[in-house]
């Protein structure tokens, strides 16, 4: 390659020699933003199955193993995250914004599920944000520390943006409505309610952000909407059949089904 | 004239033009964020517990709505009231909101079909083009469709609310609400879209009434249905 | 070799190429008449008097999955059988109505889940892609959860026939359903869609089993409930 | 001939074409506007006051056929007949439409399915393309199926008036038509999809028997239900 | 007020609106008819034989835009004038090429850039909004460069007709009228869109020099060229 | 006559006329085929050599029309005469293609405009709807507008095979086209668009013809363009 | 991971024995899947990179040294063909396709670019095919030798569907167009008027497909058109600004010319 | 924090990054005006008599150039720096024509292409983004870009005005500058599209000086063709 540049005859001129500067440059920068779509498949993907992996969390008798096996492949998924990081080190992160927001937003919705699933609250922006920050490790990835010993190089961030972390937990409330009707299915008449009024507490702060956000928001309140009907219907339908029997009833009722149908133990 | 002076003069016409737009989309912008307000307040109707603070609700949204009639009244001021069509597609999007909202306050105090009279009253404006500023016949009937749609809401989240009243009522309404539509000669456009989708609404209250029915839970209110 | 004589030979790849399209389309085309009338036999089933007679509908099925057998044969004969991904979105669909068909019909008889072995021995095909045209794992899949909500109506109809004890044998066996399938990563795919589907089969039967529970009418099949 | 007289002698062709379009096109508003006034009033049925007013409300419908028989004869005269399918877009839906209508006033008096023949006869059309202005086939279909879409609606508002016995016939009635769409071929086409609805209105009216079963209320229709 | 009796109040206003529109585009189809006549008419100059016929050809095309005078005189009386906006878009198409066309007239009769004044004066409506019917700044704008684009083509046909004076002068017009837009702060509009066609118009016409030029058939015209 | 009478009844006729597409459809291929094959054969014209065969090419071309005209015999006989327009979709495509060829072979051999009685001979088709299987007006139109896109090519082809008088008549041609295809009103559908299209045909001969004449290319041809 | 499966109530039961299985094989689909991808993306990149340097012939004294580094980028791409031929290894190629097709396209474009350079004439199919044939060195991938000892496992094909290569020659007329343009823009007249002849072929080769072929080839017939015009346009102003010099004197002009410009060096 | 804290949280971060947006939006706007006005200033170097005058509009577009100093200086206030590429496509457009209006200048001052570092200085921006707001590669190539497309036009406007001498300079240029552009992978983006508009750049100059080449013209160049 450098033999053949050597023998080009305009190789003398300044202009082509600037050329040869940005030709650098350029590649530079897109292999670059690939390695980051790479990582971003791999965070989607990831982060897809944790998702999957916390629906089972009905299915089976001890919540908290599954819970930390979720966490655990969130920490692998943050591992990738840490690689963004690394990638992104003293560059402008929005330059490469658009490589890695589908794997990040997915991100947001598979943590946002296993905080909601422990602590029935919504995760913060900064929550999330507290937990992607590396710590260098001694023996630390070499093309990292090829960047000279810069101070402070010891620790990176990740700062999920708010339109990302917007746009996840709009997807969230999928997966809300997805547990939701799994949770009637399973004979558990608590969790339906509670997730209508999680449901509609984010619903009504998505219509507070109406369209003043960015538009992929706006895009998705359609099927927030959607969603908050079945979960609404849902519980609407609880209610009603519940009000073909005294209050009293129903937990006999219940107790005596529990032991009749085996493998229908609910969360709680 | 010069080409020089006179695309200068044309220039001068181009960027007033622009100016009023700009001016437009900001009231504009402040219209809607009273709007999402109004509509956050309203939304509590749908939890069980706000049922009992619809008349607190709707006063407080009344009182909002003279913000709006505020900011409205400044939009007016930004261009020539006969330019209203020039520069309609602007507001078009909020007023057919606010006609909701307006539409949805006065059920939830009344039951009653807002009139586009009193419209145009709560938003400070006129219903006849030529006295001024005023809410276009598509815009009301938009409006009232959207009010539609949160009324078959409405009368789900009632039932599980325990309520069992209210979605009768909602029933005979979107009933009365739809014979009226039936009324009209659509052409193909948005509106006829939305008229499209009250049907649905129409269902859905049907199917709510029936299950109170088979649980006789519609009889009490049934009795007391004539409001 | 000229760009003309390139493009001929090219050409006949595709010419050939649809040929072979064509055909599969017509086979294809009986195989979904047979799978239609497979189906209006067993339709009867969720009618009153269609219970009893269940037996003899799945004997007369098993003798229609016969001709299925005929034509699947045929299929197999329309293309060379490593390509059956070339071809496959053309009997996709057929196929998962046959695998439910089959399922339904082993669920009938049996009340067990039919095993992909299973359903590829009824229409006469592979389980495994090496050895010949085979049943896909996600369209026996698709099958399975056709299935399943053909047995949520089956449930509702068999409580309208008066057998009570069914929706909760359908309770217990769609509930195994349901685990198995939450095992599985599904990608934002058909299948994906069809599975959230299943949700709500669920929902549905555990409704039927409740109504049946408060009534005291699930009572009986505790003792004959473990099928 | 010269080029200029070719593309005069072509513009008379043109704009006899859009004359023919342009009065189709009137002559179809009209018609429009006939059935919706047709449909507000069967629309009544839903209402439980209405189920009594049934007969009489049917008879005024019979009566607006008339003036849909006429209108349709206009229209008739306003294109030479073997260019039907030419023009056809402009009446398909209106025809569909009316098709519905005419099946369901059938239904409501009688509780069978209307045939094309009947259509035909109602709206004053033919039967058969060769002898003129004549309902197509997948019209006739489509309208039936909008009935049907109709039918799971009123077996809903049926059981809110306290008429338990409706339900379960219309579910006999749809069964059947069910069945008979089995048997047909149909092309993947907006035909295909409208009767893919079809299942859903079977199935909410499953579900309409099944509440009315399990509460016990279906049973004296059941003695009573051989129709 | 009732509910139905409002919403036939609201049918009267949307059929008042539906047949103004008819009306409207009735006329409209009448002035685009006589837009063709008069591009028909126009078109000669693009001829060999067309240079010298110009004056002529221009004093019928006046003759024609005194028929557009009585119908836009017709259009004005089919709608109050302060809802022009309301239904711009129906005549915005059509003022545009009829722009094109005084803009082309005055062109050839005076190598001159019509005013705004001049072009409403052709055709008999106001410049100003306030005074009635008027023409809008930017379908002005709009008409100004159809006119550039024909333009161009002029300049390369009259070089096909020995006439290699005009594309100099052209040359001068088009870049004057260049710099004039220059001016102007366009929007990410369709006009924004036109006028980046601009460009094209100029370098083509640039090129037509050039070849004059470089051939030392320019010359003579240098001389005269101060027109 | 029961429900699946009439649906079986039904049936019948549905695959009737599925059957009827289907062999439409494989007709039509055939038609596709052969007009790809008589595309293919005139393409060579564009080549340097071609110019010289265009005779021999042009009576190839003839006879493959011949196969056109079997193929179209066979076409006819695949549905009754007065459902032209039912089926009209899935010729329509290839009848502009062969109008367009048609049209091409006989401007090669005469430089005359195609009428539609001469393409309704050569396709072996009528002009008149009533007297058979016709030639739609629209079809035509298309057919002669994408021979001109084609004849544009041919003008700047003509050129590097060093004919310098084809442009010029081509040119002549074109802009009588042009003119005869302002005489028509046309709607705003596909027809439309293509027509948009010709004005760049048109400029793009006149560029040719201008690079002919600055050069001095088109003197000869000029005294010997009366053709 | 296994450690909760044995805790789970139901894992006697024979369906979710089964549904284990099918996880297990869908998740080794996926996974091959969006390994393919990746690779996929890998070749895109490098064969569209084959493809710039190839516009470079033009401008350097040694075409034949650009070839050879164009050769041999394309073997590095063939490698990495090997790579998804060692993922099909067995498959039904179909079942992928979707996977890889972007990638493969892509190259058939490059290669036939580089081919139609060198040879003037269109690549066949069968000659691309035959440079896909993979022998498997004794160290080789273990991944692959895993596989068992099958009969014939030493040679591995990859077979690029007729489909793919059409969609590559339709592509590669794009490139030739720019050829073209930029051969005029050098002072080359030879070069156009071939490139028009051959472009002419391939757009009546396509035009005698017409639309028997797949849907993505039909569509891509409009840009081929207008390749074809563009090079058409170029050819007929080579000719008409030739018009107005004699043959004979065309010679001397471009030899002044040439020693006038000095960068001015083009491939024939 | 309450989900509606948190929400209110977030809508503080989007109302800030609107108002930025806006904010950046009217300096941009000053910018494009300013941009507009030194390309008016640079036009006239088309113009036979504009050549003479080009040090002086170089020396006035400089000036200009300190407005655009102010007004960027302005820009970077705006927003913080290392947000740079979040708000990006606000400015991208203008600073490549900003780029382009400065290597034009720089062209017409010394003929020599304007480095990277030349134009952040003439904006008085950076070139590595670690030191602040700077010029994105991509961008500064598109400027290029733009530049060599108006030498390319300006090579034909030298030929009209006598001057020979300049194409055979420009063509050497836009030479080597398509030889540096050859080095380049680029994505299929804007840019790509942009760079193949350099091959007919390239091509048109080429064009102009074999024109001259043939002529003769070109002969006095090649003593001071070496500048
Ligand atoms: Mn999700
Ligand atoms: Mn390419």
């Amino acid at each position: 390659d450098a033999a053949r540049e050597q023998d080009t005859g305009s190789c003398s001129s300044p202009v082509v020699a600037a050329f040869k500067v940005f030709q650098q440059e350029l590649d530079t920068k897109h292999d670059k933003y690939e390695r980051l779509v790479k990582i971003s498949r791999d965070i989607t993907i990831e982060s897809k199955r944790t998702i999957f992996l916390l629906h089972r969390v009905a299915n089976v008798p001890n919540t908290e193993e599954v819970l930390k096996e979720a966490e655990l492949k969130l920490e692998g998924v943050r591992q990738k995250i840490g690689q963004v990081a690394e990638e992104l080190r003293g560059e402008d992160i929005h330059q490469f914004h658009r490589a890695f927001t589908p794997g990040i937003q997915e991100y947001v919705e598979a943590v946002s599920f296993l905080h909601y699933i422990r602590h029935r609250s919504l995760i913060s922006l900064e929550e999330i944000n507290a937990r992607l920050v590396y710590m260098r490790a001694e023996g630390g990835d070499p093309k990292a520390s090829a960047e000279g010993p810069a101070p402070g190089a010891q620790v990176l961030t990740f700062h999920v943006t708010p339109s990302d972390y917007l746009l996840g937990v709009a997807d969230l409330t999928g997966e809300l409505m997805r547990m939701c009707i799994s949770s009637v299915g399973n004979g558990d008449i608590d969790t339906p309610f509670q997730l209508s009024q999680f449901l509609r507490q984010i619903h009504d702060g998505f219509s507070y952000i109406g369209n003043t956000g960015p538009y992929e928001v706006s895009k998705k309140l359609h099927t927030l909407r959607q969603s908050l009907g079945k979960v609404e219907d849902a519980c609407y339908a609880l209610h009603v059949r519940g009000s073909e029997i005294p209050k009293h009833m129903l937990a006999d009722v219940f107790c005596s089904r529990t032991a009749l149908l085996d493998s229908d133990e609910g969360v709680a | 004239m010069s080409v020089t002076e006179m695309f200068s003069h044309i220039q001068g016409f181009l960027s007033a033009d622009q100016d009023i737009r700009e001016e437009i989309r900001k009231v504009v912008q402040g219209l809607e964020q009273t709007a999402r307000e109004i509509l956050t307040l309203l939304q509590s109707v749908h939890q069980p517990s706000g049922f009992k603070e619809i008349p607190s609700k709707c006063a407080k949204a009344r009182d909002l709505f003279c913000t709006v009639k505020t900011q409205i009244g400044d939009l007016k001021t930004k261009f020539p009231v006969e330019q209203y069509y020039r520069f309609h597609e602007h507001w078009r999007f909020v007023l057919q909101r606010l006609t909701f909202l307006a539409a949805f306050v006065v059920y939830l105090e009344s039951e009653n079909l807002v009139t586009r009279e009193e419209v145009a009253q709560i938003l400070g404006i006129e219903v006849v083009r030529e006295k001024g500023f005023h809410l276009d016949i598509e815009d009301y009937l938009a409006g009232v469709l959207i009010m539609a749609s949160e009324l078959s809401r409405l009368a789900v989240n009632s039932v599980t609310a325990g309520d069992y009243n209210r979605p009768l009522r909602i029933s005979n309404f979107i009933n009365e609400l739809d014979s009226g539509f039936r009324l009209l000669n659509l052409k193909n456009d948005p509106l006829r879209k939305r008229y499209d989708g009250l049907k649905y609404d129409v269902k859905k209250i049907e199917e709510v009434v029936y299950d109170l029915s088979i649980r006789g839970l519609a009889k009490e209110s049934e009795s007391s249905g004539d409001k």
